[in-house]
């Protein structure tokens, strides 16, 4: 891919240690990512989409170096982030930040909401005391919240104004790329609304890119440019939004979104009642990870497992079959 | 919820009535003690328990009556043809409790034991002066001394041991093997030691067929334990309100008499505030013996005039020390120039405060109490007195005995002879003179009570010593310790009790 | 399961060592020379010395540090300087009493404590709950040796129900003895334990019975329970096998924790009531600076809450499904 | 006019007046004191409370109340210091073990294993015996046995903020570790700390009384409660009333204790403490 | 398709009036009111609301099951024609799982975690039926089966903790339906489930339900949820019922702001109509219960509120054949 993307990961792994016996040597590896590789241009979103433990939060974390990946580079705006002191680390901090999925965890319950915001510009220094509290209320402004909020506690809000302000922390610094790690799914369908539309508006005026991640086709098909399917630590497709949800190429990708419910009772699927579960992160299956429930699959997927390609259409997928 | 609990015990204790069980009618019984013996091997004991359990299991050459006075026991008699030599003659035929006979060689063994240095008998001073002791005949052993050394005798109740035992690797300490009146049938450590009447015992077996020591460390505890009937004899230590208490009930006899103990200031003459004979004085009179007696130790002690135990045959009533008095301690205080010139009711003498350090162990509460309210009286006096309470290690190991104290609250067992309180203690140099005294005088009398063996030569130089001690005040007795022992009623003997408190009075035995 | 065993047990030699190190450290400098304590008053000076000498008191303290690993190394715990005995034969004699007295009062405590949690988080708000944590708040401010004398004065001095002091049979030969056909024996041991007991768990069983409480009253308001009643379950079958099974699990761990303060009242209780355990060697051994029967006492106390606190855990594993030894 | 909520606990209500009573007759003591606290009266042993003397006397005919109040100041003290630093150097341990982990959390548990699995009575006895007895050296002895509490419960606490998002967050921003330890994660710890400490507080006037009633306590005549009851115990037979006010004064001082810390638990995130296990 | 049933006659469960209050710190106040339900047997009535809306105190009353500040302080809930509220606890709890089960949202905290799938559906079964402690289990492993787990014999041995999220819901389900209730109330069975298998849950649900003719109340803030499985659908807000109708009408011809709202909030094509570029966006956020403004709940954040709408409040009302709503201002279709 050439040089104009802002990020770009390239075989990233975060593997987890299982550790067993009388001195807890490493008896297993929990591949939590393996191999993902993507990249986000300026101004784009990106989502990751999958099932829970699919890998897509860890990947998420390992791009802000919350985990420490096994294996892989990541690249920021042309520079390799593996090779940053610490004094570039935290330049790259500035510019990469993240909004998490639960708005009760993700506030200190004892601070109050001005100091949750300012933290980012008293870590970076960033102007004197006053002009941070002026950059405060600016950016409370900004998402949605009244200044004169600022001396609350975080319990004092709802769950969508508490988001607002994780939102509010993330921009502080005005990052390039903010890491979206489900951030509207725990919240009402009304308030979710309000957040997309938020994060849309943001994206329009100040250019961020986005990697979001969530569970939620719906939500993804609304939001992304482009979208990354994971499976089992692994990304199965990827490719341009319309593309991606007009014609799925992976049988993965086809069974998520003929298993999002239509919100038309005129054109009910029906759905199959039987027991069809995803296999553990720890007894990957061989081959094809997808192999155990992909109807298509055949012996081949069972032993050999299948590269992202690119097909003609320009998408990237992982089957043999399709 | 501990009232719930408290009902539901009840309820079931009621219901099935009280808790102890007599079991047999042959004649046992259960003494109660403050400690566990830490051994049985008589040559190493230390504690009291172990000395008592010892002189049942084991037999001396004699033996002490409760009046202190050596009778014949192993040895059936015994002549000092002259004044460092002591000639023993066995009784026929003595046996040990596995059997095996006990001879003269079984005595010199025990002995040589003793005096060896590298045995580390705790009591081997008093035996210093002999310097050789040989079986003349299996039957007759002989003493020879460095120097003339009147209180042999009371202690030659040492416990004699088989030497064939010792040298087949028998340890005496656990496995004892005596001639005594009794042989160890359990011992349970920290719990209780138990004995059984000894047919082999050259006077025969006592009455008293089953005897078991019970050890329960706290006094107060003992007591309610011997209240409640689980135990059928207790003795001294005891806390004073218990001994009132258990004197007045008459489902107990008692034994309540004077004991071989004292209570005493001990001064240490080295200490720049104390080395003036008229300050050892002045304090002597801030000390309210008559409270400490009669309400601390509620009367079971005896307010003491001077060094010389009132039981002993050296004892004299006209040796008086200084009596408690505020006023005249002050006047002393003010004589000797302290005075309290800068009025903050501290007397001072060259700018210097009077301050002493009163010390004692923390075991004994009543010896506590004494210091705290001799603390309070000097207080009164204008001495700024501070107290240190530490337990009897650091008090007495690392404390009295490197002679860092100044005054200390002390206690002195088991004088059965004056010597054994005054020579080591007060002669100059003596192995246990902690408080530096030093007067040529009294180091003359005391060398002189205890060789000549004369009585009354004895009694007269101690009583000399006595006089002067009772002024110069190295050590000022505040009481003589009592002695008292409780039974129940009906007791299977005729209790006949010695203020040293060994239990062979309590199994039967005739003196 | 048994590599987890065998980690936990590995786990107790830097535990042990730590402990032998603090403990010898500290006793160095403790005031106080056992050579002198247990040569009485009247030795004198040389004596204390050609004493210490044989004791091997006077060796540089890394010597005598590393002389005790050696020993220990070799099974030993050494001689006790004051008692004519090895120190693992004093402490054999004694452990037993002590075990007896801390398991009794354990159970005691987990009784009591259970059954009135249960009974106020069941009630609660009611008189029971209101009694009940009143008893345990009181349970939980009384001095233990305060409480071991008040009972000692109530029910064996004036009431003359129970024997003050002492201990009867050990209970296992006591009981023994009861199926020998002298129940006699056991009833005596029985009855010379409660008191003690009673005294050692009051503390426990007021903690106890505040945490089931609260574990109870957590439990009650989970999911699960509420699926019990939407099954139509009657209420005292959801309290007892829905509610009470979940709520004693976090009850389990802390009664290990409480096993060790038992250990440590046990010292108190055992003087008072005159209890021939390890706690009142403790104290003497203290106070007779006995280094190598203290050592030994560490150790067996070291080794015993250790073993505990595995045995506790297993029996979390093996009471919660969801808990994984490994 | 509603009653505020922390007000409507009758645990934090209870405790907080006994123990706002205590820490007024402990200051005030001097004023308060109707006689001298070692002033000895040997004709009035163990009397009965009257006019003269409010509590009756002691065993040596000394004012109870007096020394009761004065010895109020002595418990006090070596609570606050005990407390305080066993909170602190427990807080320190844990928050290092849960936050850092690995070796770290290796190194301090096996630390903390070793104070644990210490009998208590072992290690007060040994260091007070090191220390000699004195308010600083009693208290050493009881935060010997009782900072590990802290340690517990914080790192357990710890453990559990640690992935809490505004952790992660914060170290997103790239915050360093003191700043997370002490701005995010300590203030979360407080709670469970001054419920502990509370707690504590009580615990630490227990181990007092014990220590003197063993004999290793402050020395007379300092007027300590563990004294008073260690001599009340001697006389309970005789004299019960002595014992009896001590021990009431000890037990509704901890009771004071206890049902504040129980009262404050209820008000400070009551989950908090029972998830730290 | 069923009428919209006025009358309660034949209905398997029928509310009246039901008000649900809850006296806590802020005094007593109702968390529901008004509400009235019928449903018939083989009938799927869908509950949809966000969350404070009172959906979920709806459900636990219908099984008695409130907690313990929350009470049902007026009107009726009638099965087979007898007052479940009016029951004694006993009867109550002798009716709970045979006449009305209940499958709960979190199948993890929902199933006791120290018991095995086996024991609890069995104890269930025990408890009814009277059946012995192996034929319990032999029933249990049947309806097992039923719910279509994998390898029922084998999961009846195992503890929750040890089966997937897929597999839990499954087990809950399989444990309401052990006794053959007549009717089910499902409070958002899929909401923990990842979508495949909220996919596989909901075939199931309807399948059994087509089986079994049980009568379903399936609670839910899925609209999504709603279009796959209802016949009706009740829309909450606030405590109230603020529509109702067949779920055709509803999702077809919305009438309320509210319901509007909700369909326009959502990213996705609702009944062929496409999203929005930008989501309808809600202002505001739901008035706490014990707080709610004096005319209609919604008319602070309705964009069509009138001044009636702040003064007085709007009954529901048929505003087209078998379609309710209790708005003053309602979008005409």
């Amino acid at each position: 891919m050439p040089d104009t993307a802002l990020l770009s990961v390239d075989d990233l792994q975060v593997h987890f240690p299982v550790r067993s016996g009388v001195f807890q040597r490493q008896s297993a590896t929990v591949k939590a990512v393996d191999g993902v590789s993507f990249s986000i241009k300026r101004g784009e979103t990106l989502s990751l989409v999958g099932e829970s433990g699919c890998g897509k939060s860890t990947t998420g974390l390992a791009l802000l170096g919350l985990v420490k990946p096994t294996g892989g580079r990541v690249r920021f705006d042309g520079a390799e982030i593996g090779s940053f002191r610490r004094r570039d680390l935290k330049d790259y901090r500035r510019r990469v930040q993240i909004v998490f999925q639960d708005p009760f965890s993700s506030l200190n319950p004892r601070r109050r909401v001005r100091d949750a915001i300012r933290v980012a510009l008293d870590i970076h220094g960033v102007g004197s005391r006053a002009e941070r509290d002026a950059e405060v209320a600016q950016l409370m402004a900004r998402v949605g919240l009244r200044p004169d909020q600022a001396d609350n506690f975080p319990h004092q809000f709802s769950g969508g104004q508490r988001q607002r302000i994780g939102i509010a922390r993330a921009l502080a610094l005005k990052p390039d790329i903010i890491v979206c790690d489900e951030p509207v799914s725990a919240l009402d369908v009304s308030v979710q609304a309000q957040i997309l539309n938020l994060l849309a508006d943001l994206q329009r005026d100040l250019g961020i890119a986005y990697l979001f991640i969530s569970h939620d086709l719906g939500v993804v098909e609304h939001i992304s440019h482009r979208v990354a399917v994971m499976y089992l630590g692994k990304i199965v497709e990827i490719a341009p939004k319309a593309l991606l949800f007009a014609a799925p190429t992976h049988p993965y990708t086809t069974m998520l979104t003929r298993a999002a419910p239509t919100l038309d009772p005129r054109h009910r699927h029906s759905f199959s009642p039987s027991s069809d579960d995803v296999p553990s992160a720890i007894n990957k299956p061989s081959g094809c990870p997808f192999h155990t429930r992909c109807p298509l699959a055949t012996e081949v997927c069972k032993t050999t497992e299948p590269a992202l390609t690119e097909r003609p259409d320009g998408r990237l997928a992982a089957c043999h079959h399709r | 919820m501990n009232k719930l609990l408290l009902l539901t015990t009840a309820i079931v204790a009621l219901g099935l009535g009280p808790a102890t069980v007599t079991l047999a009618q042959d004649k046992a019984i259960v003494i109660g003690t403050d400690v566990d013996a830490g051994t049985l091997d008589p040559r190493l004991t230390r504690d009291t328990t172990a000395y008592r359990a010892a002189d049942l299991i084991y037999a001396g050459l004699v033996h002490l009556t409760s009046k202190l006075e050596a009778v014949p026991d192993l040895a059936e008699s015994w002549e000092s043809p002259d004044p460092q030599t002591y000639i023993f003659k066995l009784r026929p035929d003595l046996k040990f409790s596995d059997g095996s006979p006990l001879t003269a060689d079984d005595v010199v063994y025990t002995y040589e034991s003793v005096i060896n240095p590298d045995f580390n008998a705790p009591d081997r001073a008093l035996y210093s002066p002999i310097s050789a002791i040989e079986a003349v005949d299996p039957q007759t052993v002989k003493f020879t001394l460095s120097a003339p050394y009147a209180p042999l005798l009371s202690y030659l109740d040492k416990g004699i041991v088989s030497k064939a035992a010792v040298e087949a690797g028998k340890d005496p300490a656990t496995d004892p093997i005596g001639a005594g009146p009794m042989v160890l049938s359990a011992w349970n450590r920290g719990s209780d030691i138990v004995l059984k009447a000894n047919p082999s015992y050259w006077g025969g077996a006592p009455e008293v067929t089953d005897v078991t020591v019970k050890i329960i460390g706290d006094n107060s505890a003992r007591a309610q334990a011997f209240e409640a009937g689980d135990l059928d004899v207790i003795q001294s230590p005891l806390s004073p309100n218990d001994i009132a208490r258990l004197k007045a009930d008459d489902r107990f006899g008692n034994v309540i008499t004077a004991g071989l103990g004292v209570t005493y200031i001990n001064y240490n003459t080295k200490d720049p505030v104390l080395a003036d004979p008229g300050m050892r004085q002045a304090f002597s009179m801030l000390i309210d013996q008559n409270s400490i007696v009669n309400d601390i130790y509620q009367g079971v002690d005896e307010i003491a005039s001077s060094i010389i135990l009132p039981s002993s045959w050296a004892y004299s009533p006209d040796i008086k020390q200084p009596t408690f008095s505020v006023e005249g301690a002050v006047a002393k205080f003010n004589e000797l120039g302290w005075k309290d010139s800068d009025g903050d009711g501290i007397l001072d003498k060259d700018g210097k405060k009077l301050t002493v350090t009163l010390s004692t162990h923390s075991e004994d509460p009543n010896r506590v109490q004494s210091v705290e309210l001799t603390q309070a009286l000097m207080q009164s006096a204008g001495v700024d007195a501070q107290v240190q309470i530490t337990d009897w290690p650091s008090f007495s190991t690392n404390y009295v005995q490197k002679g860092l104290h100044q005054i200390a609250l002390l206690g002195w067992l088991n004088i059965v002879d004056p010597d054994r309180l005054l020579f080591g203690q007060l002669s100059t140099g003596g192995s246990t003179n902690w408080g530096g005294y030093s007067n040529p005088e009294v180091d003359k009398l005391l060398q002189e009570g205890r060789s000549s063996l004369d009585q009354a030569a004895r009694a007269k130089a101690y009583q000399a010593a006595a006089t002067i001690l009772a002024s110069d005040l190295p050590y000022f007795i505040i009481s003589d310790q009592g002695y008292q022992l409780f039974y129940k009623k009906p007791f299977p003997v005729e209790v006949q009790a010695t203020p040293r408190g060994n239990f062979r009075g309590l199994i039967g035995m005739d003196e | 399961m048994l590599a987890y065993v065998i980690r936990r047990l590995l786990l107790l030699i830097p535990m042990a060592v730590g402990m032998i190190v603090v403990t010898f450290g500290l006793l160095l400098l403790v005031p106080g020379d056992p050579a002198a304590v247990l040569l009485g008053p009247e030795a004198s000076p040389e004596m204390i010395a050609n004493l210490r000498r044989t004791l091997g008191l006077d060796d540089p303290w890394y010597v005598r540090l590393g002389a005790y690993f050696w020993q220990l190394l070799h099974g030993d715990l050494g001689r006790s300087i004051f008692q004519s005995a090895p120190v693992s034969e004093i402490i054999g004699g004694r452990i037993g009493a002590t075990i007896e007295l801390a398991v009794v009062a354990l159970l005691l405590a987990t009784l009591i404590g259970v059954t009135l949690g249960v009974l106020a988080a069941v009630r609660q708000g009611s008189l029971i709950d209101t009694v009940t944590m009143l008893l345990a708040q009181l349970g939980v401010s009384m001095p233990v040796y305060w409480l071991g004398l008040l009972l000692m004065l109530g029910f064996a001095v004036q009431l003359n129900w129970l024997p003050a002091i002492g201990r009867g049979a050990p209970m296992l030969d006591a009981i023994v003895a009861a199926l020998s056909g002298r129940p006699q024996v056991l009833w005596d041991s029985i009855l010379h334990i409660l008191l003690p007991a009673l005294a050692l768990a009051a503390n426990s069983a007021a903690i106890i019975s505040r945490l089931v409480r609260t574990s109870m009253l957590e439990v009650l308001r989970e999911d699960f329970v509420r699926t019990a009643y939407a099954k139509g379950l009657r209420r005292p079958r959801v309290v007892v096998r829905h509610a009470l099974r979940n709520a004693l699990l976090p009850v389990l761990s802390v009664i290990g924790l409480r096993f060790g303060a038992l250990l440590g009242g046990a010292v108190l209780v055992e003087m008072i009531f005159a209890w021939p355990g390890l706690g009142q060697l403790t104290f003497s051994a203290v106070s007779q600076r006995d280094l190598p029967l203290i050592q030994g006492i560490v150790l067996t106390f070291a080794l015993i809450f250790a073993l505990v606190n595995l045995v506790v855990d297993l029996l979390y594993a093996l009471v919660d499904p969801r808990v994984r030894l490994g | 006019m509603r009653i505020p909520k922390p007000l409507r606990n009758p645990s934090l209500v209870i405790g907080g007046l006994i123990i706002l009573t205590l820490v007024f007759l402990a200051v005030f003591a001097p004023l308060l004191a109707t006689h001298g606290v070692d002033q000895p009266d040997m004709r009035n042993r163990f009397s009965l409370p009257s006019e003269v003397h409010w509590l009756g006397t002691d065993n040596l005919g000394r004012d109870l109340w007096s020394r009761l109040i004065f010895g109020a100041r002595i418990s006090l003290s070596i609570g606050i210091i005990s407390v305080t630093v066993a909170a602190l150097i427990g807080t320190s341990v844990g928050l290092a073990a849960g936050y850092f982990g690995g070796w770290v959390d290796m190194l301090l548990m096996r630390i903390t294993d070793v104070f644990l699995g210490f009998p208590a009575v072992v290690l007060t006895l040994a260091i007070v015996a090191v220390l000699g007895p004195g308010i600083v050296n009693i208290s050493a002895a009881i935060i010997a046995v009782t900072w590990t509490e802290y340690a517990r419960v914080v790192r357990a606490t710890t453990l559990v903020l640690r992935e809490q998002n505004y952790v992660q967050a914060a170290k997103a921003l790239g915050a360093s570790w003191p700043r997370i330890l002490f701005m995010e994660i300590l203030p979360n710890t407080l709670g469970p700390i001054i419920v502990l400490a509370s707690l504590g507080l009580g615990t630490a006037v227990i181990i007092e009384s014990a220590l003197s009633f063993l004999g290793f306590g402050l020395p007379p005549p300092t007027p300590t409660w563990g004294w008073t009851l260690s001599y009340g115990t001697r006389f309970i037979r005789d004299e019960p009333w002595l014992s009896i006010i001590a021990g009431a004064t000890i037990m509704v001082t901890v009771l004071g204790f206890n049902l504040l810390g129980d009262g404050l638990r209820d008000i400070l995130d009551p989950r908090q403490l029972t998830r730290a296990k | 398709m069923a009428q919209l049933a006025t009358s309660t006659v034949g209905a398997a469960i029928a509310v009246k009036d039901l008000e649900i209050r809850i006296r806590g710190d802020r005094g007593s106040y109702p968390v529901v009111a008004d509400m009235a339900l019928t449903v018939e047997r083989g009938e799927t009535l869908c509950i949809v609301g966000e969350s404070g809306c009172g959906k979920s105190m709806t459900a636990l009353s219908l099984l008695r099951l409130l907690p313990d500040a929350a009470s049902a302080s007026k009107g009726s809930i009638e099965i087979n024609g007898e007052d479940f509220l009016a029951m004694p606890e006993r009867r109550v709890e002798d009716l709970r799982g045979v006449e009305i089960a209940m499958i709960f949202q979190e199948p993890l905290t929902a199933l006791n975690p120290v018991l095995t799938i086996g024991e609890q559906i069995a104890e269930s079964v025990r408890r009814h039926k009277k059946l012995a402690h192996k034929a319990a289990m032999a029933r249990a492993i049947e309806t097992l089966q039923l719910v279509q787990m994998p390898d029922p014999a084998r999961r009846a041995k195992q503890f929750p903790h040890e089966l997937s999220g897929g597999q839990r819901q499954r087990a809950m389900i399989a444990l309401a339906l052990a006794c053959d209730p007549k009717i089910l109330v499902a409070d958002e069975p899929t909401t923990a489930l990842d979508v495949t298998v909220q996919a596989q849950i909901l075939g199931l649900i309807s399948d059994l339900q087509k089986r079994l003719g049980t009568a379903l109340v399936l609670i839910t803030h899925d609209l999504g949820v709603v279009a796959e499985v209802a016949d009706r659908v009740v829309v909450m807000y606030a405590g109230r019922r603020v529509e109702e109708a067949s779920v055709y009408d509803l999702f077809e011809h919305p009438i309320h702001p509210y319901t509007l709202g909700l369909m326009g909030a959502i990213p996705r094509p609702v009944a062929g109509r496409p999203a929005t570029e930008r989501l309808v966006d809600i202002a505001g956020t739901v008035p706490p219960p014990w707080d709610l403004p004096k005319g209609c709940a919604f008319a602070p954040r309705c964009p069509r509120a009138s001044a009636r709408c702040h003064e007085e409040r709007p009954p529901l009302e048929e505003k087209r054949p078998g379609h309710f709503a209790a708005c003053w201002e309602h979008v005409d279709a």
